[in-house]
């Protein structure tokens, strides 16, 4: 369930009384409720599900977490092809 | 799309593999309790490159599938009423009924619309003052602050035509349960990520205790499935059962806490009907009493819906990982995603649709 | 209207809805079961295929129809007219036919305003000089407000095949190569994203194009092309699986090969819809023998509208009827025929 | 959706709706505007006429397309499926062509019964194969609850038209004699009797049917036939207007020799209806030297389908484009192109 | 049809006219009061046949031309609100009223209906007890019993949902107005045989003696036409003006007295406006006020329409047999049968209309 | 105005208390309200305008009429051309 995806903000705008945000996913763009997020700001990512921002994207976690993979990858081959099918 | 892309990295998910194939020595059942994670392990593959020894059993985490028949048959009704705008996500249009569906009553002139967000309903009921618009707000937690927003909205724009059909179900009663079931083969749970990016992890670890499995928060993306698999296998191989966050960039353990504030208000816990499983107690959400003029049951008078669920289908077993799809004698014969007896054929991640797909190549 | 069931005598495996729903126009297999077991059996003992190849005395015509009843009628980068147009030209192009003729016949929702009706005429009567042919017969109705819906345009078209030309999933052969010529889902999308209650930024535009010049260079090549399809309706996915449906062959492709753009599958992902199912304009779909298949995309590269055109996949002997792709990481999924209407997902 | 009303340029002596409205489907004189002058300047320059005789190859072809909505689908004597084959047939055969081949496409409203679309499929199967026609291909479209309404039908046709054959309002002369097939009014007065609120009793039963053998009957004789027309949509009062108009000819009519049977006449007469402007299916006008029109006639009368053929007037060069009727008490009337809708009257 | 073709009889009409023909002895002026005997003279040519003294000038009896611009725009209006089904004879969509008609209003969406009988649109309200049905009911005193009839029946059916928007005109008032007009021409009248079929002929001797003409009620076929006509010229030849009821078989002195108890009781006389001529005192109907909740005026707020008709428009001293069509500056030009300025270039009855198609041969 | 059109009662029947009749117009058959001819019987003629029968037609009066256009045709005859153009 629940396709969420990542999506950079691109302004902010408060519509009739709702924190609202134009988030662009790549190219395409979706007006994306922000009354969650409401401190997310211009740049940031933010990950968005049936057009709400649910949760800030942690950019620092998601480099960290892409780094570890592919230390991971660089262990492997040290270690050679142990277990491999 | 940047942090999604990067995340099917081909090269990376090698090495997660290869580490995954080094680390295991015996069998081991993970269950991906999320639909969406169902989805992605079937899309890119990943079950066929997992070592013959993992296997994965598909969670009940697809709210298409498990939204009561009752329900269903609620909004069947409610849609098929000339004044009503009915609103829904894609998704549930094909889920069967009683014997027929949201798309059927569109056919026969009700005003069925696809909505890409709740807040659309609430624009529509603000477009139609003259018309009654009911949005079917089903989901799990991740959707649930969604779906709580439109009654917030409604109360606020003092519209008096809008209401929520809610059927909101909650995954940690869902896990409990699925481990009370006397023949549960499910030894590590991948949690679902968006769920806890609303709800964070404080509710996994008197889990993970009570039952002795490894929980470990996951994401969707290629990398992010099998680093859930990885630190799952990992854990139970060193028989460890913890729980664990694999989707750090999306979820914290604290949650959202602005969005949980607005689910308290906005919903209560009630024993919720699974579709297939049977009822959970306190596995669900309904509106709170304050917010009962949007209640779409309280406005229709359809409370007293007869519902009829095909004997043959088995998909309450299926979605407990308790027998395979191609176990159930009307797999493929008389159920096939083009005439579903079950919500487990309907919805792409449904595990029944998943295997008639899969299961005509081998 | 009292509707006489005696009288009615089709064998009816079509689902267990006893009324026509959306997804029978889906192009996919709710489509194709109302072909195969409804007016299949009624028309009698016919083919009947998106174009076919026909004899009037000694000429040898491809005959194609098509309604169109996209909405919006105008989106970005065209609208139902140049559709109404490039969609039957390409049907007679699959066919390996130079088209000739076509008609069209409007049904006119009363309301729509003249200057909408015009300029849908006007964008016909460009595309059909830009594709070099003409429209020579027409009819028009008018039906009521809460009958229509704008206007549909149903176009026919008539184009010669020359002697020797043979084109079809009959001749598909384990071993071809599968060709595609050029990016995927774009007019989808661009579609999708003017369709109420779904509206979306983004930069794509619908890029129909008529495409029997880029078979005319392909077929000038002396290769020996077995199949043509434009993956329109259901995407490449529905065109696919009724290439190896009828040939009684498999298709295996490589994920990693399908131009499908960033923004196309940024959009699809945000509406968790599968972009070998989003509609195709302007593109084809070529099966030739693996051999010759440089040959063939050489010359499409060399052609505006197939600048882009690139290997995908290929035939096998295997799974038949089924598409099977390879994916990123390695593993296989099946490519499903996409069974009714394409609907934004949540989960 | 913006219109562009700028990237729109057709001159206009359209009726000042600004927006379609029911007569611009009514075969009459709102239909001729919409065609004259909005699709004819977009389309370029064509004629687009009933039907195009084209060359392709070496072959002489007739091509014709129809888009059928009558409502309701089923009436006394046939259904909608019966019309959508003949009536392209038909368009075909007053070109004299051999017609050969049919394309089918249908916009189908969801919730329409499978039973009612099966019905119609199974009806068109049957008038093809009376007619000795082939259904090749098709295509099958669905649109919503609220943009249709049942099944709408578009046909389009090829004929064959032998070498020498040359028939149309061009060829139209002064003198002519004006010839019909058989009884007016018959089918537009069947449809009538059961179209909602209009409800009346009547023994009438449309009388559609495929004209093609009785054309070949009438060229069989070697007689110069010079214009064939079927009078369908705005009755013989629309045809005939028609080709006065194209032929810059007047035409002169009997009352009395007009066959229009008494069922039809009272019909009209209750509601206030000129039968010259009810649809007919299953007839065609001829236009035939006046030496010849016995020969003609008699070939006629001895074919099913022309039993009741007649001589109704006669071509005249005085008051070019009108059409004039000498009526019962020896006055004259001018015979009207219908304007809009027919609709019953009150006063 | 028995008792209509017999009355088309070719050989019997040569005789009649032979007999006018015979009796003529100068130029006479007569006006055929109803547009149905104006279309019947048209429709068979007679004009052309009577001799060339006899000038027939085309009366304002068609309830299409002369139905007032205002009521046109109010049945505009209310035919226009959702929630309305909209029922008119066939004759009226085409009436322009300022700027459009009910043809327009249905495009826009719009429900209106064609209905054959007013009791009908009477059905229509009892199958649709949600929408509003409204009857458009026009026409002279043959009409009225006919819509009386619908609010008697709504009345008794206990209908809620339905009203008459009422423009009923009357006959002698109009005839009076003719004849009091200054340029007048009219030397004798052709009566309209339904009209007097529902009302009797009673209320035509007063007014033959005060303007000194002959009045003969006459039928719709050839024959009767003849025959009104060769009655009207024996008493101008004879120089007498009397009423005379050449209509028998389907006209009584008396009238239907069911029907005229029936008119009493549901309508009352007012003062009316017709289209192009202006107000004539007395000339109209309206709904009695024990059946103003099934008015339309009232139950619709549309009472203050503001209306504009063509400036070019003549079609008053047309109606009034004032002006021939074409000597209006508009006819044929800015004016016609396609996109008619005056209602009297709508109907086919209409003078300006029948004279289009009439002129074109001359 | 006006159009009314004689037809033959073939059936009268009391409908929802409305006297409603089935009237015959020369094989077209249309059902009529019979309210202002109440005793209109089967086989009588009537002078039917939008649905509603509005008087008898008198059947005597109708061919002493054509029987008096006759008569002048003869009377025409027999006194010669006189006046005819
Ligand atoms: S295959 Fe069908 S019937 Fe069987 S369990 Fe799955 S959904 Fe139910
Ligand atoms: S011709 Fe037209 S404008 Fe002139 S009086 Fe007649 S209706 Fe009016
Ligand atoms: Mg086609
Ligand atoms: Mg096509
Ligand atoms: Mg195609
Ligand atoms: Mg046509
Ligand atoms: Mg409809
Ligand atoms: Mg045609
Ligand atoms: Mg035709
Ligand atoms: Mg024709
Ligand atoms: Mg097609
Ligand atoms: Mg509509």
């Amino acid at each position: 369930m629940c396709l969420a995806v990542p999506g950079r903000v691109l302004s902010v705008v408060e519509t009739d009384g709702t924190r609202m945000a134009e988030v662009d996913f790549g190219g395409v763009r979706k007006d994306v409720c922000l009354e969650y997020v409401p401190d997310a700001t211009v740049g940031e990512y933010v990950i968005v599900h049936v057009g709400f921002a649910i949760q800030r994207l942690d950019e620092e976690s998601a480099i960290r977490t892409l780094a570890g993979f592919a230390r991971l990858g660089l262990l492997n081959e040290e270690f050679g092809e142990r277990g491999t099918p | 799309m940047k942090y999604l892309d990067e995340f099917s990295d081909p090269d990376l998910a090698a090495g997660l593999l290869e580490q995954i194939h080094a680390s295991v020595t015996r069998p081991w059942a993970l269950m991906e309790v999320c639909g969406g994670q169902t989805h992605s392990i079937i899309r890119h593959g990943i079950d066929q490159l997992l070592p013959d020894g993992i296997e994965m059993i598909h969670g009940p985490g697809c709210p298409v599938c498990v939204t009561p028949l009752e329900t269903i048959d609620r909004a069947l009704a409610i849609a098929a009423q000339p004044d009503v705008i009915f609103c829904s996500f894609g998704d549930m249009l094909r889920v069967p009924g009683s014997g027929r569906d949201l798309f059927t009553v569109r056919s026969e002139g009700g005003d069925v619309r696809v909505v890409y967000s709740p807040l659309d309903a609430v624009r529509l009921a603000r477009e139609n003052p003259d018309r009654e618009v009911v949005f079917f707000g089903i989901g799990f937690e991740t959707t649930a602050p969604a779906n709580a927003m439109t009654v917030r909205q409604a109360r606020r724009l003092g519209l008096r035509n809008f209401s929520l059909l809610v059927s909101h179900v909650l995954v940690p009663p869902a896990i409990a349960a699925i481990m009370e079931a006397p023949r549960c083969r499910v030894q590590a749970f991948l949690a679902a990520g968006h769920v806890c990016s609303v709800m964070g992890t404080g509710e996994y670890p008197p889990l993970a205790a009570k039952y002795r499995v490894p929980i470990v928060v996951t994401g969707f993306e290629p990398l992010d499935i099998l680093e859930g698999v990885r630190q799952a296998v990992g854990q139970l191989e060193a028989g460890r059962h913890e729980v664990r966050n694999a989707y750090p960039r999306a979820v914290r353990d604290e949650g959202n806490p602005a969005a949980m504030a607005m689910l308290r208000d906005v919903f209560e816990v009630t024993d919720r009907t699974w579709r297939g499983i049977g009822m959970i107690p306190g596995s669900g959400w309904r509106l709170a009493e304050r917010y009962r003029e949007f209640d779409a049951e309280h406005r229709f008078a359809v409370g007293d819906v007869r519902t009829a669920e095909s004997p043959l289908c088995r998909s309450g077993e299926v979605l407990q990982g308790l027998l395979k799809p191609d176990e159930c004698a009307a797999f493929g014969t008389r159920c096939t995603p083009r005439n579903p007896l079950g919500a487990t054929m309907v919805s792409s991640e449904g595990a029944c649709a998943a295997y008639y797909a899969y299961r005509r190549l081998s | 209207m009292t509707i006489d069931f005696e009288g009615w005598a089709c064998p009816l495996p079509l689902r267990d809805t006893p009324a026509i729903v959306m997804g029978h126009g889906g192009g996919g297999a709710m489509s194709g079961d109302l072909i195969n077991h409804l007016f299949l059996p009624a028309f009698g003992d016919v083919a009947l295929t998106d174009s076919a190849v026909v004899t009037a005395g000694t000429a040898r015509l491809a005959f194609s129809t098509d309604s169109f009843v996209v909405r919006p009628m105008f989106f970005p980068g065209g609208s139902i007219g140049d559709l109404a147009v490039n969609g039957t030209v390409n049907d007679l192009a699959m066919s390996g036919a130079t088209p000739l003729y076509l008609s069209a016949a409007f049904i006119l929702q009363e309301g729509t305003p003249l200057p909408a009706v015009g300029r849908i005429a006007t964008a016909m009567g460009e595309a059909a000089r830009a594709a070099g042919v003409r429209l020579v017969t027409g009819d028009t109705k008018v039906v009521d407000f809460d009958s229509g819906d704008g206007v549909y345009v149903t176009t026919t078209g008539i184009g010669l095949v020359a002697d020797g030309v043979d084109l079809g999933p009959h001749r598909a052969t384990a071993g071809d190569a599968v060709l595609v010529s050029g990016p995927l889902g774009v007019h989808g999308v661009a579609v999708l994203s003017c369709r109420q209650g779904l509206e979306f930024g983004t930069e794509v535009r619908s890029d129909t194009a008529p495409l029997h010049g880029l078979v005319a260079a392909m077929l000038a090549t002396g290769a020996d092309v077995h199949t043509l399809r434009d993956p329109t309706r259901g995407g490449l996915a529905a065109t696919l699986n009724e290439i190896a449906g009828a040939a009684k062959l498999g298709v295996e492709l490589v994920e990693r090969d399908l131009p499908v753009p960033a923004e196309v599958a940024d959009a699809c992902h945000l509406l968790g819809l599968d972009p070998l199912q989003v509609a195709n304009e302007g593109k084809l779909v070529a099966l030739v023998p693996p051999d010759q298949a440089d040959r063939v995309l050489a010359a499409m590269r060399e052609h505006p509208y197939g600048r882009d055109a690139c290997r995908i996949g290929v035939c096998v002997a295997e799974h038949p009827g089924m598409v099977v792709a390879r994916t990123g990481l390695g593993g296989t999924r099946v490519v499903t025929m996409p069974i009714g209407e394409q609907l934004p997902r949540i989960c």
